[in-house]
């Protein structure tokens, strides 16, 4: 931010703006690319889906061993010449299972993340764009879900479904993560719909799903997209608290959660297999949540330093 | 402002309803009873609990009993622990856990704002990079491994700290920080953004205008609007302290409500998760309103209506 | 205050801003917001400094009670005596005890420049508090008379209330009481009116104009139109990209501008005077982009009658204090 | 100070712990007292109610039963009881007591233990070890509210009796009391009909028929008619249906301790609710020790009771047992000297490299078994070739050297070995050839894969370790992809009893020290028979067994059945439990045992042992009451009894009684020191 605003000396993008008549993509695009952390940010997570995706690949590959490959003899070395971050209680090399670990928690976090986004934006979008009781009754409905605990809901989630697998880990943690996102969207549709292309839209003939499809959430999605890039570390978190609680992914596939749980718990005993595993979690969030804040900058100047 | 205040708390009690009721029908969704144990029970015994705790009446018989009990206060009997109420059990397990989760609060608070004002005040400086890294770091690092590395240090270490237990002051500091260190990262960034949206607004110049100093006009001009982003977030932050209370409570064996979430619904301990579903959501609902009524007392342009 | 109070134009000027030069650095570059200003204000005289928005004017009066916010502002030269004393570079705890007493401002909108959280009378009071010692009470007893006299209807009522439960027009006569609250000897008013319906404006430049001539306060008014000044203004000063480019009293001024760029926002006046059909013309362009301003003039590229000259040597003052212009080619009396 | 402690920040003790111990060597508190670590809230502090570890140990040190066990071998030795008879071939008990106080002072009599007996067995209680006093005449009946048929004549046949219930009801079985003149009938409740609705019902149908032409009395069973009598105040009498060669061990086992009656009476007076009986403010007990406080989920005090009939010999005077779940606090704990004794928190597998170095670390065998249940109801696990290559393939001494790492017993057998004197099986532990051959003979190979199995496990981070290695030992040795699952545990016991799983583990804690707890379950009858391998063979083999006086003969044949029932490989074992202690140095008279039964009344602090001690001695034997035969004093109404018969289950005559007092331990020269007591 400069100085720039209010009534002082005039910003570049003021008058350039209205000259080049630049449309808000280009702009928050141009933004994104002035914002030095968030670029650091996303060639960070780049490099980093780059190496948790094709890095476990390469490894067994070229040394002929996965993740999940045991040497029961050799468990629990400290970091070594063959295996940089040392092995685990089952003699499992670490760096590929951090690696690994990348690769599930990046996984859980962006499906989670769309799950919540896509389920929050269809719900906000029909409850805002219908009105009245049925938006009130729908929101209604919003609140209680928001009230209950949602741990408990996670766990009686993945109970019925019986399993702990991926697909009912992100079902899980999405179906509890849509709430804010619906929220969010149902206000911006509130307040779109009342405008003249909507109205237009409408008096065209235009059916209600088409107007919702076609036309509203398109307007709404740089709220959308700020909000899914900040949801995809939270869902990582969360996915690693519920490891914690041994609900996350289920072995012998590690999730960075579930190692650094592991990690935290035999800490005294195997340093390596907390420190590897926490600072590759600690520099995935951070890249991806100075992604987000940078998205956020870039997309939505009045959220600027906000969250 | 009154009738605002009685008219949310009459709304409450409706949605609580239905949050009772959809919870009732959820956890019987769940397979396996609560009776069940690795050592099969004679069938007798069985059957004998289940009328001991009316589980073999029809379900809508059920959920009338426990609406009707509940609205005695009475929130019925623990299967697990069978010989306490859940009145009982709750009873003792929210003061701790409302005890450390309202320290993590005040910490997170204390840290959070002020580094979020130096943040603000000091933009792009080495505090603010500082500050702004250390709460980064804060987030990113799960509560899991921020409680076990206190407890390493200042209870195995140091031996200045009980690295675990309950029942003196001492025991609160702990888990207090390891709860509230996210939070108070949150905290700071939202502080930082709230008063970076402050400190160029017209009305902080026209303080500066009037010649008044630095602090009182961010005492008395920038904080109120700068904190309106942290109190729309303390909603949301309670309800997570609260749960979030389940791992530090199990990491420094604190007595409080946080593992039953988990437990309880393991154990289909189906009266004690109901119990803490109703307090907790009545408890989330109650803080919301105070968070609103705050608010409003900080922005007077918020109507109450 | 009265020893200062409308001692006429005469003698040493109560304000004289002298090459001042205010300039940002930013990402792009360097910003000369404001870059060699030089002014004066007599006691009792009211200055009129018209531009675009981004034409340094406000910057330029921020600098005066220290408000350009430093970093990324800073002042590469410049002098400005207030009272005979320089302000520029006085410590800030000096500079508070100026602001708000000594010199007040009045912002442009009264929505934004009020603060939405604190009632108006904490707001008032608080600068009682600061500048004359006086206790809460006292306070909001001055605070009522002050609202009284910038004529709010039920001022022992409305001083409770908070900003956003007031009129337009009642929220700028609560800045207004609110600058002249200690009395202060010069009152900058920036854009006053701008943010107001047409009627109030109206009512608020006259409440300026009685409360000037009664208290004999120093005005230093801003504003991009020229309508405003032409009531208020003894002198006026036409700022252009971070210059003055033209100078003279009110009346000379209005009657035979010399600037084209004057005479260009004379012209997209609206004025009952003016011949029916006439078409309002507006200056054709934008304003340049102060990190990068143009070789020579910075007016040039907008300016019908730019030669090759005013693109490459920036024009030097010509004429008197009275009335000077920065143009190589000035219009001549009468010339549209 | 700073820098040393800087120093070892990723060390493992500051400058004051002695490295040769986990931790602090000082205790945090007086030398009369104990700090000991309870895994979990205790469910319930009433002996009849009690099945979980928690409630075992404060109840096994609050109450004393008319035995107790002996805290190293827990052979059965005197408790409130300091003698007793045997009648009839094993069929029927007569227990002496000893005079002794409740801790109010109102002297505990045989009428105390008929009334906890009856209740254990009264179905109302609801108590999940009621099953353990089956065996006592008409115990099962009374439990399971059999029907009662009285008013019968000697000559009326089993016949007759099903012929008359016959009608009205599904009959699982008939037992015949003619003593009582009565037949009780277990009757089999249709589906959706719980089984006292059924009864009432018949008994309405039957009510005024005649039975062979005489009017009958039909009732459900109470508890009026078990066979457990207090014969006067010193004298309890009990039946049992057949001999039962460990009953001992049962009697010393706290679901059979003493309750109050007079505190029953006097809270059902006062209008209190029965089951707050044991709350601190209300409980009276007779064991060494009373509740003093209990702050739920936090922790239990517990103090010496004067009144104790040993209370001369109990030296520590107030144990203290924080509950703590998690077991990184747990040893964090410890280490920091908040607890001087981790007895019941498993230590995990990960830790035990490291602890097993320090001096204050302790293993001793436990009664339990780890193993898979096979679900050979459907294919390819209903194969029994298929199951043994499963079984022959698991490298069970690199599981528990490597991934269990407790020092555990690699086994394939069901019984561990030393049980009450039981000679394991000692079956081939691996053998991936003979595996890979009998899944080859079982039709599976490269051509015919076997079709997918899945490996169930409860979430846990041990077993999902053991089922890792396991997986991956399949792979290796058959080339078989098994998967693993893991279901959280009320979801994954509905699962076991539904058979709806393939192979699932499962850990079973014997319940007392006789071969028959763990051969018990493979019964086709059992309910906790979760394989679908059921076998009359096999039933009447352990029938037979049981129903065998002599001990050797009947260990054999206890054998043999085994032998029988593993032939089909209905479960899978892997090894025999372990526990891993730790105690720290100064802790004296805390005993090993193969159960987690801890006695807090032999324990001392040594203060010779505070800050870097020299060798920390073994413990010595502890010194245990002996059984003194009942005088003429004690039993007035009865004639000298004979000489006692110990039961084998329980060991030899020899080895179940007083050589407490004899036996010195390595450290006899010490006398002011050592085990014995002055």
């Amino acid at each position: 931010m400069t100085a720039g605003e209010q009534d002082g000396p005039p910003v570049a993008g003021q008058g350039a703006e209205l000259v080049r008549g630049v449309s808000l993509w280009q702009d928050a695009w141009a933004r994104l690319k002035r914002n030095r952390m968030a670029m650091i940010g996303a060639a960070n997570t780049l490099l980093l889906v780059f190496l948790c995706f094709l890095g476990p690949i390469a490894v067994r590959a070229v040394w002929g061993y996965g993740y999940e490959t045991q040497d029961l003899a050799y468990g629990a070395r400290p970091p070594n010449a063959e295996h940089w971050f040392g092995t685990d209680f089952f003699g499992r090399d670490l760096l590929t299972r951090v690696l690994y670990g990348g690769q599930i928690s990046l996984t859980v976090g962006l499906l989670a993340a769309t799950v919540a986004a896509t389920v929050g934006t269809l719900y906000g979008a029909v409850s805002g764009y219908l009105g009245g009781r049925v938006d009130n009754l729908m929101m209604r409905i919003v609140d209680v879900i928001y009230a209950l605990p949602y741990m408990f809901l996670v766990i009686i989630l993945i109970a019925i479904f019986q399993a702990t697998n991926l697909v009912s880990l992100f079902v899980g943690l999405g179906m509890v993560g849509w709430l804010m996102t619906a929220r969010i969207v149902r206000g911006q549709i509130l307040s779109l719909k009342e405008r003249e292309f909507v109205q237009a839209a409408r008096s065209m003939g235009v059916s209600g799903p088409t107007t919702i499809v076609r036309h509203l959430i398109p307007n709404t999605l740089g709220p959308i997209i700020v909000y899914f890039t900040l949801t995809v570390p939270s869902m990582i978190l969360q996915e690693a608290f519920l490891s914690f609680l041994g609900l996350g992914v289920q072995a012998p596939r590690p999730s960075l959660g579930a190692l650094i749980n592991d990690g935290a718990q035999h800490m005294t005993v195997f340093w390596w297999e907390l420190v590897f595993p926490a600072t590759a979690m600690a520099v995935l969030l951070f890249s991806l949540n100075f992604v987000g804040d940078g998205v956020r900058d870039a997309l939505d100047p009045q959220m600027r330093g906000r969250g | 402002m009154t009738r605002f205040i009685v008219g949310r708390v009459l709304g409450l009690i409706p949605t609580l309803l239905v949050i009772v009721t959809l919870s009732f029908f959820v956890i019987r969704l769940a397979p396996g009873s609560p009776f069940t144990t690795e050592r099969g029970v004679p069938k007798e015994v069985v059957e004998e609990l289940q009328a001991h705790y009316g589980f073999d009446r029809p379900f809508q018989e059920q959920l009338f009993n426990y609406l009707a009990n509940l609205a005695s206060g009475n929130l019925g009997l623990s299967t697990k622990y069978p010989q306490r109420t859940v009145n009982e059990i709750i009873a003792a397990g929210f003061p701790p856990t409302l005890l450390i989760g309202s320290f993590a609060l005040l910490w997170a608070l204390l840290f959070g704002v002020s580094a979020g004002i130096i943040g603000a005040m000091r933009q792009n400086t080495v505090f603010d990079y500082g500050a702004m890294s250390l709460a980064m770091v804060g987030i990113s690092l799960p509560t899991f491994v921020l409680g076990p590395l206190l407890a390493l240090v200042f209870g195995l270490t140091l031996y200045v700290l009980p690295p675990a237990g309950w029942g003196a002051a001492r025991h609160v500091v702990l888990p207090a920080v390891t709860l509230g260190t996210v939070y108070a990262a949150y905290v700071a960034r939202l502080t930082r953004g709230g008063m970076l949206e402050v400190v160029r607004a017209d009305f902080v110049r026209t303080a500066r205008a009037k010649g008044l100093s630095e602090q009182l006009i961010i005492w008395r001009h920038m904080l109120r609007g700068g904190l309106l982003p942290v109190v729309t977030f303390l909603g949301p932050a309670i309800a997570n302290i609260l749960v979030g209370s389940v791992v530090v409570e199990k990491i420094f064996a604190v007595p409080g409500i946080g593992p039953y979430f988990v437990d309880a619904a393991f154990n289909r301990d189906y009266f004690l998760v109901m119990g803490i579903v109703v307090v907790y959501s009545a408890f989330l609902l109650v803080m919301n309103l105070i968070v609103d009524v705050l608010y409003g007392f900080l922005d007077p342009r918020v109507r109450y209506t | 205050m009265s020893a200062h109070a409308n001692t006429g134009g005469a003698g040493e000027p109560l304000l004289r801003v002298d090459d001042l030069a205010v300039h940002f650095e930013t990402d792009e570059g360097v910003v000369k917001a404001v870059d060699g200003v030089s002014f004066e204000v007599q006691r009792g005289e009211v200055l009129g400094i018209v531009g675009e928005s981004g034409s340094g004017k406000s910057v330029a009066n921020q600098a005066i009670v220290g408000l350009v916010p430093r970093p990324p502002g800073f002042y590469p030269r410049g002098r400005i005596h207030f009272d005979g004393q320089q302000v520029l570079g006085l410590s800030e705890r000096k500079l508070r005890d100026i602001r708000g007493n000594r010199i007040a401002m009045i912002f442009q909108d009264p929505m934004t420049s009020l603060n939405p959280y604190l009632k108006v009378e904490r707001q008032l009071t608080e600068l009682l508090e600061r500048h004359r010692n006086l206790d809460r009470r006292k306070a909001r007893t001055g605070a009522i008379d002050m609202l009284v006299q910038v004529g709010m209807p039920e001022a022992e009522r409305r001083v409770d209330a908070y900003p956003h439960e007031l009129s337009g027009g009642m929220r700028q006569r609560v800045m207004i009481a609110m600058a002249l609250l200690c009395e202060p000897e010069l009152l900058i008013a920036d854009e006053p009116t701008t943010a107001l319906d047409v009627t109030i404006q109206a009512q608020v430049l006259d409440l300026i104009r009685d409360l000037q001539a009664r208290l004999g306060t120093s005005v230093i008014l801003i504003t991009h139109d020229l309508g405003v000044v032409a009531g208020m203004a003894h002198r006026v000063a036409v700022m252009y990209a971070g210059r003055i480019v033209e100078q003279a009293d009110t009346d000379t001024l209005f009657a035979a501008p010399r600037h084209p760029y004057t005479g260009g926002l004379l012209r997209s006046v609206p004025r009952i005077d003016s011949e029916p059909g006439r078409a309002i013309e507006a200056i054709k362009g934008l304003p340049p982009n102060p990190a990068a301003l143009p070789a020579g003039c910075f007016f040039s590229p907008r300016c019908g009658r730019a030669s090759e000259r005013c693109g490459q040597v920036y024009p030097d003052r010509d004429g008197d204090a009275g009335h000077y212009v920065h143009c190589h080619h000035p219009l001549s009396e009468g010339e549209p | 100070m700073l820098l040393a402690c800087v120093e070892v920040f990723f060390g493992f003790a500051c400058e004051r712990a002695d490295p040769r111990f986990y931790g602090t060597t000082r205790p945090k508190h007086g030398a009369d007292e104990v700090w000991y670590c309870l895994v979990s809230e205790p469910e319930w502090l009433d002996p009849s109610k009690a099945s979980d570890s928690a409630s075992g140990t404060v109840i096994t040190n609050v109450f004393e039963g008319l035995l107790q066990a002996n805290p190293k071998t827990l052979e059965p030795v005197p408790g409130v009881a300091h003698g007793w008879e045997v009648f009839d071939g094993g069929r029927r008990y007569r227990f002496h007591l000893r005079d002794s106080q409740w801790s109010d002072g109102v002297p505990v009599t045989a009428h105390d233990f008929e009334f906890a007996w009856k209740r254990l067995l009264n179905p109302k209680t609801a108590s999940r070890y009621a099953t353990f006093l089956y065996p006592v005449r008409y115990g099962e009946e009374a439990h399971r509210r059999a029907l009662r048929i009285s008013g019968l004549t000697a000559q009326v046949t089993e016949a007759q009796v099903r012929a008359f219930v016959g009608g009205q009801s599904d009959i699982e079985k008939v037992v015949m009391a003619p003593e009582q003149r009565s037949a009780f009938v277990h009757l089999q409740a249709p589906e959706g009909q719980t089984g006292v609705e059924h009864t009432r019902g018949v008994i309405t149908r039957l009510k005024g028929r005649a039975l062979a032409g005489r009017p009958v009395r039909v009732s459900m069973t109470d508890v009026s008619v078990v066979g457990v009598k207090a014969l006067s105040d010193h004298i309890l009498e009990v039946t049992l249906t057949d001999p039962l060669p460990y009953f001992l061990s049962i009697v010393s086992f706290y679901s059979t301790m003493p309750l109050p009656r007079h505190l029953f009476k006097r809270l059902e007076a006062e209008g209190i609710p029965q089951p707050l009986w044991t709350r601190p403010e209300h409980i009276v007990s007779n064991g060494p020790y009373r509740l003093s406080e209990w702050a739920f989920r936090q922790y239990i005090v517990l103090e010496k009771n004067p009144r104790y009939w040993d209370a001369e010999h109990v030296r520590i005077r107030k144990v203290r047992l924080p509950m703590v779940e998690s077991y990184n606090t747990v040893l964090n704990l410890y280490k920091a000297g908040e607890l001087d004794h981790i007895g019941e928190a498993a230590l995990p597998s990960e830790f035990m490299d490291h602890l097993e170095g320090f001096q204050d670390f302790r293993r001793a065998n436990y009664l339990a078994t780890y193993f898979l249940w096979v679900n050979t109801g459907a294919p390819p696990l209903d194969n029994p070739l298929v199951r043994e290559a499963l079984s022959l393939s698991i490298d069970r001494e690199s599981l528990v050297k490597y991934v269990a790492r407790g020092g555990q017993i690699p086994t394939r057998d069901m019984v561990p070995g030393g049980v009450g004197g039981y000679r394991s099986l000692g079956r081939k532990l691996f053998d991936p050839e003979a595996a890979r051959a009998a899944l080859t003979k079982a039709g599976y190979g490269p051509g015919n894969p076997l079709p997918p199995i899945t490996y169930r496990y409860n979430t846990a981070e041990a077993h999902k370790q053991i089922a890792e290695a396991v997986q991956q030992m399949w792979k290796e040795h058959l080339g078989i992809e098994v998967g693993i699952e893991n279901q959280e545990w009320k979801v994954y016991l509905k699962q076991l009893e539904a058979h709806e799983f393939q192979l699932a583990r499962l850990g079973w804690i014997g319940d007392y020290a006789d071969a028959n707890t763990f051969l018990e379950i493979l019964r086709s009858t059992s309910g906790n028979n979760h394989s679908n391998w059921r076998s009359p063979t096999f039933d009447g083999m352990l029938d037979r067994a049981n129903g065998t006086l002599d001990r050797a003969h009947r260990l054999e044949l206890l054998r043999e059945a085994e032998a029988f029932a593993m032939q089909h490989n209905p479960v899978i074992p892997m090894y025999v439990y372990t526990r891993s202690e730790l105690i720290k140095p100064y802790l004296r008279g805390a005993y090993l045992n193969y159960q987690t039964r801890t006695y807090f009344k032999y324990m001392w602090i040594d203060e010779r042992y505070y800050d870097g001690t020299p060798e920390p001695l073994p413990d010595g034997l502890p010194r245990v009451p002996k059984p003194i035969l009942p005088g003429g004093s004690g039993s007035p109404e009865l004639p000298r009894a004979p000489k006692p018969i110990l039961p084998a289950g329980s060991g030899s005559p020899s080895a179940s009684g007083p050589d407490g007092g004899a036996t010195r331990g390595p450290d006899a020269g010490r006398s002011s020191l050592g085990e014995s007591r002055p």
